[in-house]
């Protein structure tokens, strides 16, 4: 078997390589591919977009549907994760539950959880396979979160002016909630995110890009047409464009947050959301 | 003038609107998902008459005006296309209210927002004119399409992460190769890419790239040696799921692979290899599809064996290379597709009731559930290729395109498949009509699963004796000129 | 063999990437685990990328931001990297982590099912449970 | 960028690619393909595509690595090749 698979691994490379003879070479700036349709991307976004990084303005203003579908495409992959491992949440959990009593401080093991005990009485739930938390930890990542969150909101808004955007601080404010569930426990981050709201959000920030293309078909243009922003905001066709890209990018954060939170909820704790990583 | 976008909008925003429904008020999702499937096939059918009057219909999304921005572009067969998906998930969707509703419990909204998302995925790969956005289009589609397959028991999740493998490597190559022609030819629009292609001199890179494209979607579409992901997906999953996406994904990559052949590459001269291979390939598929069927004692992946089959035959139809052989193609993808739904649907009926599909467990069908069985019985006979039925119009086009050709072992194949399939369908009625039923069968006939299966199983029929008007008025017109 | 020299220096990147899609592709067919299939999956998508970034590179060009927007002058295309396929690879890096997502979902089933990530013992199991 | 450099971060790319294929425990390979990630955004940058490389860096050596440590945490690290 694996000696088939290099056989035809090797074929592969080998066809490649030979439909490689008619590339342009390296960096070369008269290959078709600089100059056909990407000039003017470059010679003209600014002019109709005001928004100087080309990458952002091609992304979500000339290939906005694109990039709305890839949004989708998050969207899709939170729902399918929740669809495939998610379990029922009338089955009882199987595995084993601690509680910490907490003034005495003695631990109680249980087989199964079906009825919770009441969590925020004399009983605390501890994880079964995750050592306890480090003061260190805790408190480091306490401080750092709301810096790491402030800067993801930085590379959102300014996506239009240097690298970043929707998709960048999206994942970036998912990945604060991520140190949030790994330096505390997958609670901590159920109880500030509960399941209901990231489903929202996620169904939400598609919804907010959709709404803005659907704003073009409300005045009479073509859909994501942001044209219809400038128009309703009062403001240069150009500068109504940029704002549509900030609409719609923020639309993007939304989804992305979410839709990466319900993923690592659900994989760290098998799909019983209740304990994990 | 906006009807080519507004097929696929409903679907997106029931698909939000669903999961937003699915936290709040449950009860909900299925209206939802009801309501946009049915708005999206009215939008369909309107724009098919639009197109039928005033020709091919553009749709400049953002409106940016192509190469720059994305276009949607949809010719007369896209627009049969169109309805054709919309109208199979709209019944589908109708039939298996019941199992969507108890099987899914509490995730029925997922399923709800998925199901509207997988049949929007490929609506759209029919009507992009953008060769990027047909690769996030496919991404759409079958990320969804893993889930749906996905959910289930036993082996269900092995066989849709195989399929999510295999599918993955193949929307990969198709994007490797679409990045080989943008290095070529610095656009991805299809119409400015088949301008350029034609202009431009033919070349060993021009060539890697189509066979990279091709690779790709002979992957995606289960042709013969990339098809073992296709009977473990569709014989494991819920029936909703199974008779969801075996009308949809195979035909619509075929669609893909005319689509790029006659909108993108009518200029470009193919290497001979390509349709040599292309052909063999199909031939192969036809016969493998037909022996593994053979040796399937469940029936649903017997069906499933049979589309391998099938895949051949369009397959081979389009790369031999004459107009008829093309025409038989086009037609078979909507005969394929309608005689699909109606097997699937009544399988799904049927197994619901029996619970296993082994040929033993269905005794006495025809006395129990003769409304389904009828409809069986009506697919089965197109799939056979029994005149009035639509399955025998495409497969006569594909024969007499084989025979002008010369193609006499794809001729065999298509005989022989037909024979085999005689014998296995059958085989079915044989155990369902003269066995007399268990003690415990206790099966139910509801109209609302009954009302769907009928109207499409009727449709076989009218689409059958209306195929010259079908071939006429939808696909004549798209197939060039230069092909004889 | 010069011009072979020539070729490999003025395209290596393209050379990295078929290397890559290679290794990634063994490691799809050859491994056993579905772990590392999945790991095989993400360097042959990951390659793809690496040759459509190396598409949109030109040399002397400085990356794809406008320096200066107050300036009259025509903006020189030469000057700028083409945007166009990093817009394309930022949309199949998120289609990417979308798939790996739902794999290791499904991943995560079957193991709930059979109790092994190896694909020939759960092959094993199937067929004597 | 230093030519040398960028050779340098390619070769590291691909010996990184074969050890997160070869390495025989799920856990390091999963860091491995981390690196591998990181490596592979430094080339981007290299080559000037700064929003591709972010994303990468973000995506791919972070999130993608954390969402396969999950998965790998719940179910095994054992592997046989």
């Amino acid at each position: 078997m694996k000696k088939a698979a290099l056989v035809a691994v090797l074929l592969a490379g080998a066809f490649l390589i030979l439909s490689m003879e008619n590339f342009s070479s390296w960096g070369d700036i008269e290959s078709p591919a600089s100059r056909h349709i990407s000039r003017y991307f470059i010679e003209k976004s600014y002019e109709d977009t005001h928004t100087p990084n080309f990458v952002t303005a091609v992304l979500a203003d000339y290939r906005g549907f694109d990039t709305m579908l890839e949004t989708v495409v998050v969207f899709t992959a939170a729902l399918a994760c929740f669809l495939i491992v998610r379990l029922p949440s009338d089955v009882c959990k199987p595995g084993l539950f601690y509680y910490r009593h907490a003034s005495t401080g003695l631990v109680v093991r249980r087989r199964q959880a079906c009825a919770l005990p009441d969590e925020g009485g004399a009983f605390e739930r501890v994880d079964s396979d995750w050592p306890p938390h480090d003061v260190v930890v805790t408190t480091t990542c306490r401080m750092i979160i709301p810096f790491i969150q402030l800067y993801a909101l930085y590379v959102l808004a300014h996506g239009h002016y240097s690298p970043g955007g929707g998709f960048q601080g999206g994942v970036i404010f998912a990945a604060s909630y991520v140190l949030l569930a790994v330096s505390h426990d997958l609670r901590t981050l159920v109880n500030q995110l509960t399941e209901r709201f990231t489903h929202l959000l996620a169904a939400a920030g598609v919804l907010v890009y959709f709404g803005t293309g659907l704003l073009g078909l409300a005045k009479g243009a073509n859909f994501l047409d942001y044209d219809a922003v400038a128009d309703i905001m009062g403001v240069s066709l150009a500068s109504g464009h940029s704002l549509g890209i900030l609409f719609v990018e923020t639309g993007v954060a939304m989804t992305v947050t979410a839709a990466l939170v319900i993923i690592f909820k659900l994989l760290s704790s098998r799909g019983a959301v209740t304990e994990g990583l | 003038m906006h009807d080519v976008v507004l097929t696929l909008l409903p679907l997106l925003l029931g698909a939000f609107l669903a999961t937003l429904a699915g936290w709040t008020r449950s009860v909900l999702a299925y209206p939802v998902g009801a309501i946009a499937l049915l708005t999206s096939f009215g939008f369909a059918v309107k724009l098919l008459c639009s197109v039928l009057a005033h020709g091919t219909a553009t749709y400049l999304l953002g409106g940016w005006s192509p190469p720059w921005g994305i276009v949607f572009v949809v010719d007369t067969f896209s627009a049969g296309m169109l309805v054709l998906i919309s109208a199979s998930a709209l019944f589908t969707f109708l039939a298996f209210r019941a199992e969507i509703l108890d099987h899914f419990a509490e995730k029925s909204a997922a399923f709800v927002a998925l199901f509207m998302l997988t049949v929007a995925g490929h609506m759209g790969i029919v009507a992009t004119g953008d060769l990027f956005n047909l690769y996030v289009l496919i991404e759409v589609a079958a990320l969804s399409g893993y889930a749906l397959l996905g959910f289930g028991t036993g082996r269900s999740p092995l066989a849709s992460l195989n399929y999510l493998c295999i599918g993955s490597v193949g929307a990969s190559f198709y994007l490797l190769g679409v990045g080989y022609l943008y290095m070529l030819t610095g656009s991805l629009n299809m119409a400015d890419l088949a301008r350029i292609i034609a202009a431009s001199p033919v070349t060993v890179s021009m060539h890697g790239a189509v066979g990279v494209i091709l690779l790709g979607l002979w992957v995606k579409m289960a042709l013969f040696p990339f098809h073992g992901w296709l009977p473990g997906a569709y014989g494991m999953t819920s029936p909703v799921s199974a008779t969801l996406m075996a009308p949809l994904t195979t035909k619509v990559m075929v669609y893909v692979v005319i689509r790029i052949l006659i909108s993108v590459l009518p200029g470009a001269s193919i290497p001979d290899a390509i349709p040599a291979v292309a052909v063999t390939l199909a031939t192969a598929a036809i016969f493998v599809g037909s022996v593994m069927a053979f040796r399937q004692t469940d029936q649903r992946r017997m069906l499933a064996y049979i589309l391998v089959a099938e895949v051949g035959y369009m397959v081979g139809g389009v790369f031999i290379g004459n107009r008829t052989a093309m025409t038989g193609a086009m037609l078979h993808v909507f005969a394929d597709s309608l005689m699909t739904l109606t097997l699937f649907m009544a399988v799904g009926s049927i197994a619901r009731q029996r619970g296993e599909m082994t040929l033993g467990n269905l005794s006495g069908l025809f006395r129990t559930m003769p409304f389904t069985m009828a409809a069986f019985v009506l697919g089965a006979m197109s799939m056979i290729g029994v005149p009035p039925l639509f399955g025998f119009f495409s497969k006569w086009y594909l024969l007499s395109g084989a025979l002008a050709s010369g193609q006499y072992v794809f001729m065999a194949g298509l005989l022989v498949s037909s024979l085999v399939n005689v014998v296995l369908f059958f085989r079915l009625f044989e155990t369902a009509f003269f066995d007399a039923p268990g003690e415990s069968v206790r099966d139910i006939e509801h109209w609302s699963r009954v009302t769907p299966l009928a109207i499409v199983a009727v449709l076989l029929i009218v689409a059958g004796l209306s195929s010259g008007l079908i071939v006429d008025r939808l696909i004549a017109g798209i197939i060039p000129a230069s092909l004889i | 063999m010069e011009d072979f020299l020539t070729q490999l220096t003025s395209k290596y990147n393209f050379w990295a990437y078929i290397v890559l899609m290679m290794i990634g592709l063994y490691a799809m067919i050859a491994k056993g685990n579905l772990i590392k299939k999945l790991m095989g999956l993400g360097i042959f998508q990951t390659a793809i990328m690496l040759f459509y970034v190396a598409i949109g590179s030109k040399a002397g060009a400085t990356i794809p931001i406008l320096l200066d927007t107050h300036s009259k002058e025509l903006i020189d295309f030469a000057d700028y990297i083409n945007p166009l396929p990093h817009v394309l690879m930022l949309t199949a890096i998120v289609v990417s982590v979308a798939t790996l997502g739902v794999a290791l979902a499904l991943v995560q089933r079957i193991f709930d099912v059979h109790g092994t990530l190896e694909e020939d013992e759960i092959l094993e199991k199937i067929k004597n449970p | 960028m230093i030519w040398e450099i960028k050779l340098l971060a390619l070769i590291l790319v691909i010996i990184c690619a074969i050890a997160a294929i070869n390495v025989k425990d799920l856990l390091g390979a999963a860091i491995i393909f981390g690196i591998y990630s990181f490596m592979m955004c430094v080339q981007w940058l290299a080559m000037g595509a700064v929003d591709v490389a972010f994303t990468e860096a973000s995506i791919g050596a972070g999130i993608s690595t954390a969402l396969m440590f999950a998965a790998i945490f719940r179910t095994t690290r054992r592997t046989k090749d």
